[in-house]
Parts: C-alpha cells; structure tokens; sequence
C-alpha cells in the first residue's frame, strides 16, 4: 500500500526563542506519538515545514539527532511562509514532513578534528551536526568553531554560544562585521574568510565544514586551500528552491544533481564538478 | 431556512466616509448592522482587486465610498479612484461580475444621515438580489473539488 | 525587402546599431524574430503579410537590450508600442531606431522617436468589424450569460503567460501575478485563478494596450483574452474620448478631469 | 501477454464508446475555438476524428494541471488534516491518443517513481485504461521516429487502434491485461482479424537524429553559447511545458477558504523566472538561456541520465504551441551537427 508522500506531520510548536531580528527557532514535537517513535534523522537533512492555509517552505532541522522527541528549526522572516511561521505561536500545529536529502558522514570522521565555519543564519544547518558531534564528543579530536554575523545582534543561539564558550573542549571564534560590533563585544571583527586566514587551524587531519552566504563561501575556500585542506575534506551545504523534497518537482537540479536527493551536503571536490547554476 | 442576511464589505476613506460613518453613530441614527467597514487613506488607494478579494471571501456586496469631489484630503485622490472606478465597473459588467452589487458613493464627514442611507439601500438591495453565489461557487472551487482536465 | 536589408546593412556596417531586430523565415510557413548582428547576415531579414508579431516585445529584453543599440523593424502596432514604452522610460532615442514599415509594406525611417509618434497618430486606434461584431454580441447577453460565456471561455487556461510574455506592455520584472505577499491572485489553474488573472491582466493595460493582438496570437489555446481589452479600448474611448501612445503629457489612467462623467455613484 | 488482434468495423467504434461510458468517465479529444484538448465527453460526436496532434497532450488523466494532495480544517489551536483520497478517483478511459502520449506514461511514470513513490499519479495511471490510435498522418512537427517513437507504436497503450486505409475499418491490438478487460465488455464488437498488415497504413515520419549522439554531445555543450543565441527569441512562457506529455514539474500551493483549505499540486514550468527564483533574490537561472537549456538538458541529458529514460516524445507540441517558434527539433539537429 502506497502511501501521500506530501503529507506532512502535524507538529505543535512546543517553544519558539527568539534569536536575531526576524529569526526564530521552534522547537516541534510530534502530535501523534507513532510519528515520533518512528522519526528518524541524521545531520545534514532537511524538510519541508508548512504552515497550513499559507504553503510550504523547505529548510534544514537545526536539532541534533541524538537529542530525541523533537525536532527544531531555525528561519529567517523572507518569505511568505516563514512570515506566516514567524506569525505562530506556542501552541499552534505546523506541518512538517521529512527528512529528505544526504547526510554529513559523522561516521567517517571519527578521530578526526572538526572545523566548523559558518556564517550569519547558515549556523543552524551546522548547529546539527555541532551538536550531533559534542554529543558523540570522544568520537572526535579537536572542535573549532568559527562564527560571524554582520552585527552582533544578527548573531543566533546567543545562548548556546555562550555555552560553547564555556566548555574546555570547544574552541569557539565569533567575529562580527566591522562596524557590527557592540560596545561590549569582546570577540573578533572582521569578515569569516579573514578571521579564518588569521587563526589558521591546522588542516592535519581535520574536515572543514562550511556554511553561509554565496560571497562568504567563495572567499573562504581559497583560505582553506591556502591552510592545506583538501578538496574532498570541506564540506558545504546548497540550496535551492524546492517544492517536493525528493526528485519530482524539477526545481533544484544544478545539472544532472538533484539537491534534494543527491545534496544537500556537498565535499569541494564535487561541488568542483557542478556546472555554474546554483 | 433563515433569513438571508446580506454581507457588505465597505472601503471608505478616512477623511470623509470614515468620519462621516462615525457620526452616523454619534448623532444616533439607526443602520443596518449587516456592513463590516475597511477604512483607507484614501479613495485612490483602494485597489480594485481588494473588490474582487471581498467576493471571494464571501461578500454579498460591496460599498465604496469617499469624500465629494474637489473634497479630497490629498487634492485629487477621489479623481483618480473615480476614472479607474469607471472603467473597472465597465470591465466587471464585461465579464458578467454583478454591478449591481458594487454601490459606489460620495460621503462626506458632515453627511452621517447619508451614510446610513447609503447602507440601508444597498442592504434592501442585496436582499432582493440574494446571495452572490454565482461568484461564490467559483470562489469555492479550489476548495470544493479536484480538477481533472 | 530589399531596401530594409540594404539599410539593415548600412547601420550594421557604420556600427549605427549593434543589432538589428526584424522577422525571419521560422520553421513551417512561420516567421519569427531575428537578431541581425552581422551585415552579411540582413538577407535572412523579410517582410511580409505573416509578420503580425509584436517585436517590440523584445526591447524590453535584457539580454536584447544589453546588445547595444537596437534598430527594430517596426509595423504600426509595434510603433504604437515603442512609443508607449518610450513614455514608460523603457526605450529612447539613444537605444533604439525605427525602422518604420508603412500599411503599404514600404520602409520608412524615423529620425527620433517624435517623429514616429506624429506618424502614428496619424492613425486611429480602431477595433476591426468581426472583433466588434463579437463585442456587440457580448454586450448583448445578459449579466449571467456574459458570466458564464467567460468562465467557460477561460476554463481551459492553464497559466502558461503566454500572453503576458508576448505583451509589449508586459516587461515588468516581477508581475502582480507572481506576487505572493500577499498572494492576490491563486497560482493554480482553476475557474477563480483564471478569472482573477485574466481581469489583473485587462486592468493593467488599461490605456496602455494598443490592441496588437499580441496576446491572443501567443494563446496556445487561443482563448479570446484579447476581447477584455478590445472592450476597454471602446470604454476609453465612450467615457474619455479614446487614447493614442504619446512620449510626454497626461496618460489615460494617470490623470483625470474635474468634469470627469459617470452615472453610477451616489 | 502477447499481442492479440481483432478486427472492429468502423461503425462498431461508437458503439464501443457508448458501451465505455456506462461506467468509465471518458477523455477524449474535443475542440475548442479551434484547439484540441482532452476533455471529459459522453457525446462521440463531440469527439475529433480527423487530427495529426491534439494542441494538448493527454497527460491530464493522471497529472491534472491542478489537483488537491490533501484537506484541512484549521482553527486557531486545533487541525484536522486528511490526505486526498485515492479512492474517489474514477475509471478512466483515455481515448484517441497518439502512440507518442502513450509512449509518454513511461516518462511520466519514471519521474513519479523516482524512489519514493507517488500515491496519486499512480493511484490515476491505475484506474485509466490507454485507448490509442495509430497516425495516418504527420507533420513537419513531428519526430517520434527519432525518440524511439513510431507511429504505430503500441508501448503505453493498453488498446491500440490502426485505421486500415482512409474511411476503413480498424485493427485493434490488444496490449494489456487492462486492454483484455474492455474486449471483455464488448466481446461482439471486437471481431476476429484479417491478416492485415497495418504498417502500410501508418504515418511516415522520417528519423531526424540521433538521440545518442545528442546526449553525449549535451555532456559537453552545457557551457555554449549556442544557447543563449538559441534562446534570444524566446519569450519566457510556460506554452511548451503545459503541453507536453512528458512535462512534469509541479509547485505546491495552500488554498483556503475560511478554515477550509486544501494544499494542491499544480503544474509550473522551467521556463518561467520565477521558477527557481530564490526568496533572497538570487535565481540560479536567471537568464533565458539557462531556462531553455535547462529543457532541453533535462530531457536529452539528466533524464537519461538519472532514470534511464529520455524525456521526449517527438510529439512535436512544443514546437506547435510555441509564439515565437522555438523549435526544439530544429534545435535538437543542430546540436547533433555541431562539432565539439
């Protein structure tokens, strides 16, 4: 028996925190306890979320699979859903179906030292795998965490950055714009791709992740090369409009790569092999 | 069956029909109740898919109303409504959207016993027209049925 | 044809244009549109009968527009289009040339842009027999039947802006119909989205349209979308005595007149 | 099962029509100002005989360009929400379509298949029973022969009709179980065959390229510029999309009404801006050319690619329905004789 793969699970907003202007995250449990003995996840993936009445909108789950009977969630007001989702309160029923696309492989990293770079509202897909990975934290060596936001207020998880902080076993490096910071702000200025270059972690035996705006990114890999990653070491996510989630709808494709299915999580070396149109 | 009881949208201007509504309420004088009031700045503002808006979601009948010409509070507001009322009315007895449902009207602040007319005919109006079901079926229909070809 | 080509040529040659716009033989009896670039490419230009396709579409066209200078072969209709386009501040003497074709099929340059709208206004904007022939029937029916006529008219449209793309007047970057906060008109193709899309459409080109055709050519399912703003034209004209694209001065929905007349407002 | 063949008299198709609609709701080619759009009939009279192309293709029996996926009820802290159900979707009959719709399915079929299955589409393919008939008759549009098409070609259909000679009788070619059952319903209308040979009957329709060649030269062609020249007429609609058989891309949209609302899928289209447009502004395909390589990429590279199956038909629509004549086979052969 076949069943509608558009059905989304209906989901409560348990929380809703308030990170940056017009950035939110939810934290969403399982209206039917079935739906949430049988959810499954892994870093990396993404779904679907809808507001009902309004539409669909597709972005990562920010929660870490090892923390169970809840997923969360991350957005930015843009658009006519998240406007609709950041409308919602404690309380209200959402629409979730996933997860869909690949993984970030924690599994193969094992031993290995992990460098996290993320940028402005790109630190929820990677707060997955951050989390996902301290969780797990004697699987891994060294974890640097590089941080920006062009201000300090546009910075998310201020909490959890400050727990970061505290724990002797995360290094953790936030920068904000120059001209972004507060008069308190004790941490660096400057752009990621600077700061990076600045702090120059080692590339022995470390993955580099990457997340955040197209300018960001582009700047960034050269400094990593230029610090001995390779290719196949750095890992980013994509995205693209999307309507299904997995492989029907036509629109996320970048040549014969559906981001959906194949991505989202790319190594440098395969993004090499994309043509332009992402 | 109960009584049909007509839903009126009316897009009114804050500087004439609005006021002149309010005193409508403040000199005492009775209306129907059947009217629900969306005020603009201006007469030139109400865009005329908010028209077709107030059909979809199920409105019976719509008032548009503002203040008398040359009354305008930004000088030629109601002008400008006036030419793009006229031909969109034109447009809508085109495609068969009932006008006689769309009563259009001058208001101004001082005219409270006008805009109690003005309500009180349209409502007597729609009553004899019934509800507008014509539109409502078409506006239902993404709703009520799958479409298939 | 021989002397568009000859001329289509020189201004290739002296780099007068970088481009020049015109018809071509297409696949089948069709013509289309082609982008000459290279001077021994003007002997794929023609003009004939079939040419009825509004290229002034394409001078909105970023990718047509970054070329450089256009010369465009240019009908009546398109004429018209050019100049309310020109009024809209989307084409102008520095980037684009006429290369005018008269009702006779003779070539007629044009100096400036002026020059082509006293040309035009020579001519009346005038809605042909069997168009109005279909308008009076129209206006014959009663509300109802005028309802359904067009609800059933409109039913097979499946969204496919054709007819928005093959419009002129058409060029903006995100259209209200693509607009989705909020969303005034349904994305789906069904009775409401159609009739709603379909009358944003109308108003919009309320005296802008130059009754081109342009839209119902391009209608695969050749819906008579094109009757909605026939009508508005015979309105323009009853109510404000009709209109003609201009480069400068008072445009039809822009301004008004004190002694503006209607009938219906209380 | 193998093929079985009757033969049917030409006054016997009515009869079968009307035998058809007692309990099947019937899709058959009707025309409207002109047009030839599939569309539900119990009229046979309504029903065009003489056409090399419907100007639509028959892919709205399964695909409808809008058709819910589920229903809700909505109040402020409570939601009801229940899937479309499979069930209310009537047997259908698609008749009168050319082997290249049919042929069409299998596209449809691959795209809605791709791993995770698609309940609906396969819930209408199921209660749709194929009736198709064999061309007579092309045009310079059309190019089947060259996709792996011929227009006698039975795959996709579970009846298919030849017309033996201008004003004949018909051969029947019993293809499917589902074919099988409609003999069933009308076992005297379907009479035993003559031996004839319908190939002489067919359309001949003259192969134009060679897919292959043009798939691999595509791997390399991505970068050309031969595609935005190509494109530098096209307008930017979604005409060839909306009328192709094997066009599948659809949006997803809420619609609601008071607390009622369903979520849709409906059809959208590469060629239309916003279709990749992200809500930050940037879009991946943000010229023409992009849009239209990305169709022809799509049907002649990826597909093939990724679900081993090309996605064209040669049914020629495209190129028909198209306002400025983008002619996807003119394009197709100039690929293939490009040298790289």
């Amino acid at each position: 028996m076949m069943e509608n793969i558009y059905m989304p699970y209906l989901m409560r907003i348990e929380k809703v925190t308030y990170e940056a202007p017009g950035v939110k995250t939810f934290m969403l449990k399982f209206i039917n306890e079935d739906d949430q003995n049988n959810f499954n996840f892994k870093a990396g993936q993404f779904g679907e979320y809808s507001v009902y009445g309004v539409g669909e909108s597709t972005f990562c789950i920010a929660s870490s699979p090892t923390r169970k009977g809840y997923i969360e969630c991350t957005f930015r007001q843009t658009g006519k859903v998240t406007n609709a989702l950041a409308g919602c309160e404690e309380g209200n029923i959402v629409g979730f179906r996933g997860p869909y696309g690949n993984i970030f492989p924690l599994d193969e990293w094992k031993g290995k030292s992990l460098l996290f770079i993320a940028g402005g509202i790109a630190l929820p897909p990677m707060r997955c795998v951050i989390w996902n990975a301290l969780d797990l934290r004697e699987n891994f060596k060294d974890v640097t965490i590089i941080y920006g936001a062009r201000s300090v207020s546009d910075l998310v998880y201020k909490q959890e950055l400050q727990d970061w902080e505290k724990r002797r076993d995360v290094k953790l490096i936030t920068t904000v714009d120059p001209g972004g910071e507060s008069p308190d702000w004790k941490g660096e200025i400057g752009f990621v791709p600077t700061i990076v270059e600045k702090v120059a972690p080692s590339s022995e035996n470390t993955i580099a992740i990457v997340c955040g705006p197209p300018v960001m990114i582009k700047f960034t890999f050269p400094v990593l090369a230029k610090l001995g990653f390779k290719d196949e070491n750095i890992y980013t996510t994509l995205e693209n409009r999307m309507k299904c989630g997995f492989g029907k709808c036509g629109r996320c494709n970048v040549g014969k790569v559906y981001i959906c299915k194949d991505g989202p999580v790319f190594t440098l070396a395969q993004l090499k092999q994309l043509p332009d149109e992402y | 069956m109960a009584e049909f009881e007509p839903k009126i949208v009316a897009f009114v201007c804050n500087w004439c029909t609005y006021a002149g509504a309010d005193l409508t309420g403040t000199s005492r004088i009775k209306y129907a109740s059947n009217v629900r009031i969306i005020r603009f700045p201006c007469t030139g503002r109400i865009d005329y898919m908010l028209l077709l808006k107030a059909f979809d979601e199920g409105a019976d009948g719509i008032i548009v109303s503002g203040c008398h010409p040359n009354d305008c509070h930004y000088t030629s507001g109601n002008f400008h409504a006036r030419r793009r009322w006229i031909m969109f009315r034109e447009l809508c007895d085109f495609v068969g959207i009932d006008i006689n449902r769309v009563l259009f009207s001058w208001v101004s602040a001082a005219e409270g016993a006008k805009w109690a007319d003005v309500v009180n005919t349209t409502v007597t109006k729609i009553r004899e027209l019934g509800p507008y079901t014509e539109y409502q079926e078409v506006a239902k229909y993404p709703v009520r049925e799958v479409t298939n070809g | 044809m021989d002397e568009l080509r000859k001329r289509a040529k020189e201004l290739l040659e002296s780099k007068k244009v970088s481009v020049v716009i015109g018809y071509e033989e297409g696949t089948g009896d069709r013509i289309r549109a082609l982008f000459v670039e290279k001077p021994e490419d003007v002997s794929r230009l023609i003009f004939d009968s079939r040419c009825v396709l509004n290229l002034a579409t394409y001078i909105t066209k970023h990718e047509v527009k970054a070329k450089g200078k256009m010369a465009i072969t240019a009908t009546i209709p398109v004429m018209r289009s050019i100049v309310q386009l020109a009024y809209e501040f989307q084409v102008s003497d520095k980037n684009l040339l006429v290369l005018g074709i008269t009702p006779e099929s003779n070539l007629m340059e044009f100096k400036d842009l002026l020059e082509v709208e006293t040309y035009i206004h020579k001519f009346e904007i005038e809605i042909n027999a069997s168009y109005r022939e279909k308008l009076d029937k129209l206006a014959a029916m009663t509300q109802a039947e005028r309802w359904r006529f067009w609800i059933d008219e409109l039913a097979p449209c499946f969204k496919c802006y054709a007819c928005r793309a093959a419009c002129p007047m058409c060029y903006c970057h995100r259209c209200t119909v693509d607009f989705n906060q909020p969303q005034w008109i349904p994305v789906p193709s069904h009775e409401l989205g159609n009739l709603e899309w379909h009358i944003m459409r109308a108003v919009h080109l309320i005296g802008r349209c130059i009754d081109c055709d342009a839209c119902a050519n391009a209608c695969p399912l050749a819906i008579p979308i094109n009757l909605l703003n026939k009508r508005l034209l015979e309105d323009a004209k009853k109510h404000f005595g009709g209109y003609q694209p201009i480069l400068k001065g008072d445009h039809l929905m822009s301004t008004f007149k004190p002694d503006d007349k209607e009938n219906f407002i209380r | 099962m193998s093929i079985d063949k009757r033969l049917i008299r030409k006054e016997s198709l009515e009869k079968l029509f009307d035998i058809l609609k007692q309990n099947k709701t019937i899709f058959a080619p009707v025309s409207k100002n002109g047009k030839i759009s599939f569309k539900i009939t119990d009229s046979f009279s309504s029903v065009e005989k003489e056409y090399i192309q419907t100007t639509q293709s028959s892919k709205e029996s399964a695909f409808p360009r809008t058709e819910k996926i589920l229903d809700f009820i909505k109040s402020k802290n409570s939601l009801d929400a229940k899937p479309f159900n499979v069930l209310e979707i009537p047997e259908v009959v698609l008749w009168g379509i050319r082997p290249c719709d049919a042929m069409g399915v299998g596209e449809l079929n691959s795209i809605f298949n791709w791993d995770s299955k698609d309940e609906i589409y396969n819930s209408r393919l199921a209660k749709t029973t194929v009736i198709g008939f064999s061309c007579a008759k092309s045009d310079e549009s059309c190019f089947c022969t060259s996709v792996g098409g011929n227009p006698g070609n039975t795959e996709g259909s579970d009846i298919l009709f030849t017309r033996l000679g201008d004003g004949g009788d018909y051969l029947a070619e019993i293809i499917t179980e589902k074919g099988a059952g409609i003999v069933a319903l009308a076992p005297d209308i379907f009479q035993k065959p003559d031996n004839q040979d319908k190939n002489k009957y067919l359309a001949e329709v003259p192969v134009k390229f060679d897919r292959e060649t043009i798939r691999k030269k595509l791997d390399r062609f991505f970068e050309s510029e031969d595609w935005v020249e190509r494109s530098l007429k096209c307008i930017g609609c979604g005409a060839c999309a909306y009328v192709c058989p094997t066009c599948a891309c659809f949006d997803i949209q809420d619609e609601s009404h008071g607390k009622y609302g369903s979520r849709v899928r409906c059809w959208d289209s590469c060629g239309l801006s916003q279709f990749t447009l992200h809500t930050s502004g940037h879009n991946p395909r943000e010229v023409q050319s992009q849009r239209w390589r990305q169709r022809i990429m799509h049907k002649f590279s990826y597909m093939p690619e990724r679900l081993s199956i090309y996605g064209c038909t040669g049914c020629g629509r495209c190129s028909r329905a198209c306002p400025v004549d983008m002619n996807i086979l003119e394009h197709l052969i100039s690929i293939q004789e490009v040298t790289l």
